[in-house]
């Protein structure tokens, strides 16, 4: 009996036998497909008590209420509100997606940094916030000390009016620089178009739910125009409960969800919506369509008159009359005129008709006279202040805080005025251009601007002419970013004091846009912070008390949250309002009641007790129809003539004809017609000859097309003919590409004079022929794996020009051409 | 003895009203945060990125200035019948190991990731493309923090598994959770909605018990501008479109030149 | 390999014999060594006396009327249904409300006192009867609703003086508590396994068989 | 699956496709069973070898 | 040159010769092999295989070698069941492809699936109703049969019959083998058809979808009788290969004619239910799902040209020519009909999948296109290489031909 191989493998034989009557390779087996079922690289979320807890939402200006599930302390899931006037229900994809946006330290600063790469590296060195504090300090105090704070810029993207953006205007102020820039929006043309025409500065106001024929001039309504949640929930009510009562029609150039969703989709050639306006308004004249009660006692420069010197002036009817019969206008918007007709008719008929503008959402700017054609159009309807129309109001009453005190140092800064000249002679009504601090800085070998502070914003990347403002970071010799985010601009930054995002900030959601309410949300922290970020609120009051005497004197609050609180002195002792909605009945019903409000809150301790709750205070009254006294204008009417571009003509005439101003105003027309809403063809660097296409940049709901990324989410409701791997696509007519020989799929490099992008055709028949269409919000070089390299941003070649009479860069008139690749 | 469609205790479905769908994606987003589905880097792979609500896109294909566009927001549908005339979805008759079923009593095709063996045979016999498989394991990687937001209400699947839209069941769990707290046993038709229902900022999205006559789906299916994905095929679905326009219905199936009956 | 002929019939018998060594070490091996090596060992973190805890005449203050009352006044269901499962730090210190005065004179609840109350810590228990994340398991629906005793699926663990070692397989990652104790898979008591097929024998055996569809217990 | 899983369902369906299966893999199991038992018989001398 | 290893007279190259004529196959094998480990370890992403080609390479890989491995079971049923003693030259052969097309087939399933450490599942918590488990269940099964319809042959190898248990064994197997032929038979004819029937019951696709009888569609008799007339041509091939390769006569034509004939039959009986089955649902279920037949053939590079090739070219023209026994009876013809044969399997078992799966149901859907990986490839092209290397193993060592010393007697 010797252990020789056959006996081993009779051993084996038995052992194999054997171990088939134990548990182990049954148990084995088992044990081995539940290892499967829980794989320890499978993330197991821990389980934990839940918990809901409401806010408003940040992330774009519309402010909607959403309310955040947790467990524990993690917050696990957006979802909307239903005790939120502005959206009864959900949110936009951007908001419902913003916990990615939240937990995710690819794309987040978690603590202060400071450069130490080359500019644009993204390298950086983690610093307490100790030294960042003392870093930015000490480069403000030096500035003063120089004598030069003027030249402390910042650019600010913060919504309108907010706490935030006063806090940064106020410690420029204080230090003397009147260099507060702000990335321009919608809400600015539509501000000078309200000082001018109504004199009021409040708000644009639309009472959409209200209106029963809906005109949009190429405002995205579906696109993320004003505020979403409201506007989609008003889309679902119209489709819904008032199916036919509403009537929608989109004034575009491409057949977007809007256009296809409306009504009715009247295709315009890009950039021609003013043309079509100021046509409509043509018929309404010549049919007597128009209201005449609202244009004889309530509005100025609409029929001939004779002004103070005795000039006999012709008004904005003949302007009409010789300029925009359906036939003219048929030609330059290449709209039938019959169709013209027919539009203008439907319009007048209908009860409450609204024309609104804005192009696309409205996170950029639009043309000015545009804006004033389409507010004409609504005016020559009537429309103005009454139900269903534009309505009309005043500032939000929130506490504007003291007059800023200046120091001497200060002082002396602040009489060097303004680098971008907003508000100078040229640029009258701009309140601040951004677009203009790339010329002046590059223009110059030593730049006028030594520090920027960039807040709740990413001109790098959302500004149209893009390239122009990475070369002038290049230039600037210290750049500070407040983002929370790796940004592109932030990636120039040499200082980084990254601020909470928006679930860990406290924040006041200022009349989110195009509301026709006055409602001021409070966007309140829902969880501590994830990371050693602060709030930039509380840096920039803490910078200026560091600042020393002359500057924190204008900064009495220990922390944003009293500045805050301060502001809300104004809502408590100003008009009654609300605190809480229950969600019955919509305040737009409601709203007719006029001034019969009581207060739901009795002091301002009480009221901010019960906004720290509610999270919300609103008026949904309004005094429909009531137009004495309503305009602010220097006539103290509607101006379809505006008289206050004829005084700052004329106030500039001494130094030069009126046509050289208005020459470098950048309008083309001449005269009186420059004081009216006109159409203004669009000019363009690009020669048609060799730049066939204009490229029209559109902006899509499922993207963020802000300062904000897109929470990557988002990426599964993009088609893959929007973008394809590294691509984005852009769309032409079926017919331009076959002229262009260019086939589904191709890339292709379309090339502005202003530089080259690449990406894919994607043919669609909604394309209008003759442009070419790129989405906005792709196409990042910064943050993670996620958003960096996909697709193309168009904002890079786009050139920009100057929006006549307003100063504001005019991005929807650039020409490209295609070429294969 | 197998009951007929109409005969279990609840039968849970959806209206969709594509007059209301701005073709957002809210519902898309919703979805995915809702139920801890992976993202990739490249979610335009769409042959093997996971969407449960998926959107598609429709055109009329006709000329400018004439295009329009429309949207399909596509659940999963949850068939009451394979399209042979059993009370099953095509699914689930040809699952190996039992890891999909057709719920009796909520109408609810369930899938149970930790049974499925990835055979993937359901995909091929789902003509809605519902399903989808898990070709990588869920993409958190190390130290970004992106698996903070996953919710345990829906386990996390690992790769190899087919998962799809399981109408929120775990909100129907969470409903009656809550009932019994309160001592009921029977839940209300607001208690359980789908978190795509709720997100939907156009209220395009109706959920609710298509056997109960008093919820409002039961009524909307029963519209005359009602109809379902590929209805033809006799799956039964219980996710019903809503549209007066007649190329958007007639897009929601297959027809023989001159079959389509239009409304108007 | 040359005297093969006849070495086949010569080693037939005493092959035998290594065919059964064979087959007995593998009995040795499958029976007892590898149920050793599958499961790890660790003990928690500190002690807890139910048994201590569950006895009127020594503590006061656990209310209840039944057993199962007696442990939902720790072990909760949270207003939402949702059951809380091992008490929070937060719990304990609503009689244990003082660091600095022990109710009684164990020296765990010293240890309790200096380690995890005074420094505010919560106390890392080892669940033994946490199902895997594929499971869904209320609670509420058990407790309240079915009347299901705690003993039914947790034994007497509430009798327990002392907390045994918790146990885990290696491989799998559950609690020796789910598969079962005895690697025989063998189940006297409704407590020994708390697989899927357990559940499902329990719904039948109540006539609730509805409640063996999926999506009652996955998510 | 046996009928002893919770799974299993008395009707014609199971009876007869699981029922198949058995019933093959007893063949098969009964098949090898026999040619095994018969060498073991064989080898000990308990049952006579047929030559080919 | 003689071994004790090699089976008593016969041939057989030198252990060199052969080691190098292995080593394409060991590499096609190792290429396999390491396809297999990445996709078992980093999972099925690398393929290219997607939601909307669940199915793609491997699973028509696994189809066609399961039909052309159905020689095996019915050469069996033929020669033990039915007594065509002719067939006895054959079996052998026969039975060793069987094997390797079904446990090729097995081991490209547990790479296929997403969790092969779940596959059992199939078994423990099976869904009598569906196809696929019944494919999987009698696969096993039958491969358990197969394995012991083999085991007899690998003891007949002249060293292991030296072994007296063993060769006891063997024996003993042997001749019980009618038992496992008829069980092999009944088990195979189930997994054929439901192989076809996992399409036809696809209901909802309409390009698969069937009618048929009581739970089968039609595709299950289909299938069954497409295996059945392509498996045996298959098994020719194979020893016509083998005997091209050694450059001897290895079977006896009689039992090659046999066979061929047979299959002559089957598929022209085929053929003819195919017609049937294709007008039929052509004019049937096509319709009834608001489809026309030519609406199938519109997208993407599978045109109707498919149909002409799977059903004309390797359908109608290789009967023709088996069906003449003048013509069969010449090799060449005979190989070039058997090869058509199997070509067309190919075809069909592709339409059946990867065509079902491109063709989109809903109306916006679109077409896919979809182009397997080197992984995917490296796979598939493993079952080749295994199957070259276990025939060649077999063929040396085991007597696989029973007549090959009779026909080719000793030089010397």
């Amino acid at each position: 009996m010797e252990l020789n191989r056959r006996n081993f493998i009779k051993f084996l034989v038995g052992g194999v036998a054997g171990i088939h009557v134990t548990p182990l390779p049954w148990k084995l087996t088992d044990d081995s497909a539940i290892w499967t079922q829980n794989w320890p690289w499978v993330p197991v979320p821990p389980e934990g008590a839940f918990a809901t807890e409401s806010t408003v939402c940040t992330l774009c200006p519309g402010g909607c209420g959403i309310e955040v599930r947790k467990v524990d302390e993690r917050t696990v899931k957006i979802e909307g509100r239903t005790d939120y006037p502005v959206n009864p229900g959900g949110p936009c994809p951007v908001g419902m997606g913003g916990l990615q946006l939240l937990c995710n330290e690819d794309i987040r600063f978690t603590r202060p940094m400071k450069r130490v790469g080359p500019r644009g590296s993204g390298d950086f060195k983690d610093i307490t916030w100790d030294e960042a504090m003392e870093a930015l300090r000490g480069r403000l105090a030096g500035l003063r000390e120089q004598g030069r704070p003027e030249a402390l810029v910042a650019i600010d993207g913060s919504p309108r009016g907010s706490t935030q953006a006063l806090l940064l205007e106020r410690l420029l102020m204080s230090m003397g620089s009147s260099n507060y820039t702000r990335i321009p929006s919608a809400e600015d043309t539509f501000w000078m178009a309200g000082i001018l025409m109504q004199g009021n500065e409040g708000p644009m106001a639309f009472d959409l739910e209200n209106a029963d024929f809906i005109l949009s001039f190429g405002s995205g309504l579906l696109e993320g125009w004003g505020a979403p949640g409201r506007v989609l929930n008003a889309w679902g009510m119209w489709r819904g409960e008032q199916k036919g009562k509403t009537r929608i029609v989109q004034v575009d150039s491409r057949a977007s969800n809007t256009a296809s969703k409306a009504d009715r989709w009247v295709a315009v050639k890009p950039g021609t919506e003013a043309a079509l306006a100021l046509g409509l308004a043509h018929v309404l004249v010549t049919k007597n369509l128009y209201d005449r009660a609202f244009v004889r006692d309530h509005a100025f420069g609409f029929e001939p008159w004779e002004s103070s010197d005795g000039k006999r002036r012709a008004g904005f009817k003949a302007l009409l009359l010789e300029k925009y019969a359906p036939s003219k206008v048929s030609r330059m918007t290449g709209v039938p005129a019959a169709e013209i007709e027919r539009l203008a008719t439907d319009f007048a008929r209908a009860r409450a008709p609204l024309a609104l503008c804005g192009k696309g959402k409205g996170d950029l700017n639009g043309s000015l006279y545009e804006t004033m054609a389409v507010l004409a159009l609504n005016a020559l309807v009537g429309g103005i202040n009454r139900r269903g129309g534009v309505l009309v109001h005043d500032k939000l009453p929130l506490d504007p805080f003291a007059a800023v005190e200046a120091d001497a140092i200060a002082s002396a800064g602040l009489r060097k005025g303004r680098l971008d000249g907003a508000g100078s002679a040229t640029f009258p009504f701009a309140q601040s251009l951004v677009n203009r601090l790339p010329e002046l800085v590059l223009k110059s070998r030593s730049t006028p601007v030594d520090t920027v502070l960039v807040l709740a914003a990413n001109p790098l990347y959302t500004l149209p002419g893009s390239g122009a403002y990475r070369r002038m970071f290049e230039k600037v010799p210290f750049i500070v970013s407040f983002s929370p985010y790796r940004d592109e601009t932030a990636m120039m930054a040499d200082l980084i004091l990254p601020d909470h995002v928006f679930l860990e900030k406290l924040q006041d959601v200022v009349w989110p846009s195009g509301l026709q309410y006055p409602l001021v949300g409070l966007s309140r922290p829902v969880i501590e912070p994830l990371y050693r970020t602060r709030h930039a609120g509380d840096v920039l009051i803490g910078l200026a008390k560091g600042l020393g005497e002359g500057v924190a004197d204008n900064f009495p609050w220990e922390n944003f949250e009293e500045a805050l609180k301060e502001r809300f002195k104004g809502i408590a002792e100003g008009a009654p309002g609300l605190t809480s909605f229950d969600g019955s009945t919509p305040p737009w019903e409601t709203m007719a009641s006029g001034g019969d409000i009581r207060a739901d809150y009795e002091s301002l301790d009480d009221l901010w007790e019960k906004m720290q709750s509610g999270g919300l205070w609103f008026r949904p009254a309004h005094a429909y129809g009531v137009r004495n006294g309503l305009f602010k204008t220097p006539t103290g009417r509607f101006e379809f003539f505006s008289t206050q571009i004829e005084l700052a003509l004329e106030e500039q005439s001494q130094h030069g004809g009126t046509d050289e101003v208005l020459a470098r105003m950048g309008v083309s027309a001449r005269g009186d017609e420059a004081c009216m809403p006109h159409f203004e063809e669009a000019s363009s660097g690009g020669d048609p000859a060799h730049y066939p296409l204009i490229l029209v940049p559109y902006e899509m709901i499922n993207l963020a097309s802000g300062w904000i990324p897109s929470p990557p989410f988002l990426f599964k409701t993009i088609f893959d003919n929007q973008l394809l791997k590294q691509d984005s696509f852009v769309e032409l007519n079926p017919e331009t590409a076959a002229k262009l020989n260019l086939r589904q799929g191709q890339r292709v490099m379309v090339e502005s004079p202003a530089g080259r992008i690449q990406a894919r055709v994607s043919l669609f028949e909604g394309a209008a022929p003759g442009a070419a269409y790129l989405p906005l919000g792709l196409g990042h070089t910064a943050y993670d794996e996620f958003l960096k390299d996909k697709g193309a941003n168009p904002n890079e070649i786009i050139e920009p020009a100057r929006d006549p009479l307003s100063g504001l860069p005019a991005w929807w008139n650039t020409r490209v051409r295609l070429r294969r690749i | 003895m197998e009951k007929g469609p109409d005969h279990g205790k609840h039968r849970y479905g959806m209206v969709i009203d594509l007059d209301k769908c701005t073709g957002c994606g809210t519902c898309a987003v919703a979805c995915a945060a809702e139920n801890n589905v992976s993202v990739r880097q490249d979610e335009s792979d769409k042959e093997r990125s996971i969407s449960w609500m998926q959107i598609f896109k429709i055109t009329n294909g006709k000329p400018y200035p004439d295009t329009e566009v429309s949207y399909f927001p596509r659940p999963c549908m949850h068939c009451e019948e394979d399209g042979h005339g059993h009370h099953t979805s095509p699914c689930v008759t040809v699952c190996v190991a039992t890891a999909t079923k057709l719920d009796p009593n909520s109408g609810i095709v369930s899938q149970i990731y930790t049974r499925c063996i990835g055979c993937r045979y359901c995909q091929a016999a789902c003509p809605y493309k519902a399903r989808y498989f898990n070709w990588w394991d869920a993409y958190f990687p190390k130290g970004k923090g992106l698996d903070r937001y996953l919710t345990p209400e829906v386990s996390p699947r690992m790769r190899g598994v087919v998962e799809k839209c399981t109408f929120c069941h775990h909100r129907l769990m969470r409903a009656k959770t809550r009932a019994y707290a309160e001592d009921r046993r029977e839940i209300e038709e607001d208690e359980y909605i789908t978190a795509c229902t709720e997100a939907c900022p156009a209220q395009a999205i109706t959920f609710g018990d298509l056997n109960n006559p008093k919820h409002r789906v039961s009524r909307l299916a029963k519209s005359p501008n009602a109809f379902r994905l590929l209805e033809r095929l006799n799956t039964k679905p219980k996710v019903y479109y809503l549209s007066t326009k007649d190329w958007v219905r007639k897009l929601a199936d297959n027809y023989l030149p001159d079959e389509f009956k239009p409304l108007s | 390999m040359e005297n093969q002929a006849h070495s086949s019939d010569q080693s037939t018998k005493g092959g035998w014999l290594f065919f059964i060594a064979g087959f007995i070490g593998s009995l040795i091996l499958g029976w007892v060594i590898f149920p050793m090596a599958l499961y790890s060992s660790q003990p928690q973190p500190m002690n807890f006396n139910h048994a201590l805890h569950m006895n009127p005449d020594k503590v006061d203050g656990i209310e209840g009327d039944t057993e199962t009352e007696k442990c939902l006044f720790c072990h909760q269901l949270r207003d939402d249904g949702t059951f809380a499962g091992i008490p929070r730090l937060e719990k304990c210190m609503e009689c244990h409300d003082d660091p600095e005065s022990p109710l009684g004179s164990t020296p765990e609840e010293k240890d309790f006192l200096t380690r995890y109350v005074a420094e505010e810590k919560e106390i890392p228990w080892l669940s033994y009867y946490r199902q895997p994340d594929c499971v869904y398991f209320p609670h509420i629906a058990h407790v309240k609703m079915g009347k299901v005793d705690c003993r039914t699926c947790h034994g007497d663990h509430g009798k327990l003086e002392d907390l045994p070692a918790y146990r885990a397989n290696r491989l799998t990652g559950y609690s020796i508590k789910i598969w079962g104790e005895r690697i025989s898979g063998l189940k006297f008591n409704t407590w020994d396994r708390m697989k899927m097929d357990d559940c499902a024998e329990c719904h039948t055996k109540k006539g609730h068989e509805e409640n063996n569809a999926c999506f009652v217990c996955h998510k | 699956m046996t009928p002893f899983s919770f799974e299993w369902q008395w009707n014609i369906d199971y009876l007869l496709f699981m029922g198949l299966l058995y019933l093959a893999l007893t063949i098969v199991g009964c098949g090898v069973g026999f040619a095994l038992l018969k060498t073991v018989l064989q080898l000990f001398g308990f049952m006579r070898e047929r030559h080919f | 040159m003689d071994s004790p290893t090699h089976s008593y007279g016969v041939k057989r190259c030198s252990p060199g010769v052969f080691f190098l004529w292995t080593l394409p196959w060991l590499g096609i094998l190792a290429w396999g092999g390491l396809s297999a480990v990445l996709c078992l370890w980093k999972g099925l992403n690398q393929t290219n295989m997607s939601n909307v080609f669940a199915f793609a390479l491997w699973i028509v890989f696994d189809l066609a070698v399961i039909a052309l491995g159905a020689g095996a079971f019915f050469t069996g049923f033929l020669t033990y069941i039915v007594g065509k003693k002719e067939l006895k030259d054959i079996i052998n052969a026969a039975v060793i492809i069987g094997f390797i097309c079904y446990s090729g087939a097995m081991a490209m399933l547990g790479i296929d699936i997403g969790q092969p450490l779940r596959g059992w599942f199939i078994f423990w918590h099976a869904n009598v109703h569906s196809m696929l488990v019944e494919v999987s269940f009698c696969i096993t099964c039958y491969l358990m049969v197969l394995t012991i319809e083999f085991i007899p042959i690998i003891l007949e190898n002249r060293t292991l019959q030296k072994v007296r248990e063993l060769r006891l064994f063997g024996h003993n197997l042997h001749e019980i083998m009618a038992v496992f032929a008829a069980t092999g038979t009944f088990l195979s004819f189930f997994h054929q058809g439901s192989l076809g029937g996992m399409f036809g019951v696809m209901y909802a696709r309409p390009f698969a979808a069937r009618g048929g009888f009581y739970i089968w569609p039609w595709t299950f008799f289909l299938f069954v009788l497409s295996a059945i007339a392509a498996g045996p041509l298959f098994t020719i091939l194979c020893t016509k290969l083998t005997e091209f390769i050694t450059r001897k006569k290895l079977v006896p034509d009689q039992a090659v004619q046999s066979l061929a004939k047979i299959s002559a039959w089957l598929l022209s009986l085929y053929l003819v239910f195919k017609f049937i089955d294709t007008l039929g649902w052509a004019n049937s279920l096509v319709p009834k799902a608001g489809l026309r037949f030519m609406d199938f053939y519109r997208e993407g590079p599978y045109g109707f040209w498919m149909v002409v090739a799977e059903l004309g070219i390797c359908g109608i023209l290789p009967a023709v020519i088996l069906m003449i026994p003048k013509v069969r009876q010449q090799q060449g013809w005979l190989i070039f009909a058997g090869l058509l044969t199997c070509a067309g399997i190919v075809l069909n078992r592709f339409v059946f999948i990867i065509v079902t799966l491109a063709i989109p149901v809903m109306p916006f859907d679109r077409f896919w296109s979809y182009l397997p990986t080197w992984q995917e490839w490296g796979v598939g092209l493993a079952v080749v290489g295994y199957g070259f290397l276990l025939f060649s193993a077999a063929y040396r060592y085991l007597p696989v031909f029973p007549k090959e010393p009779e026909l080719n007697p000793a030089a010397d």
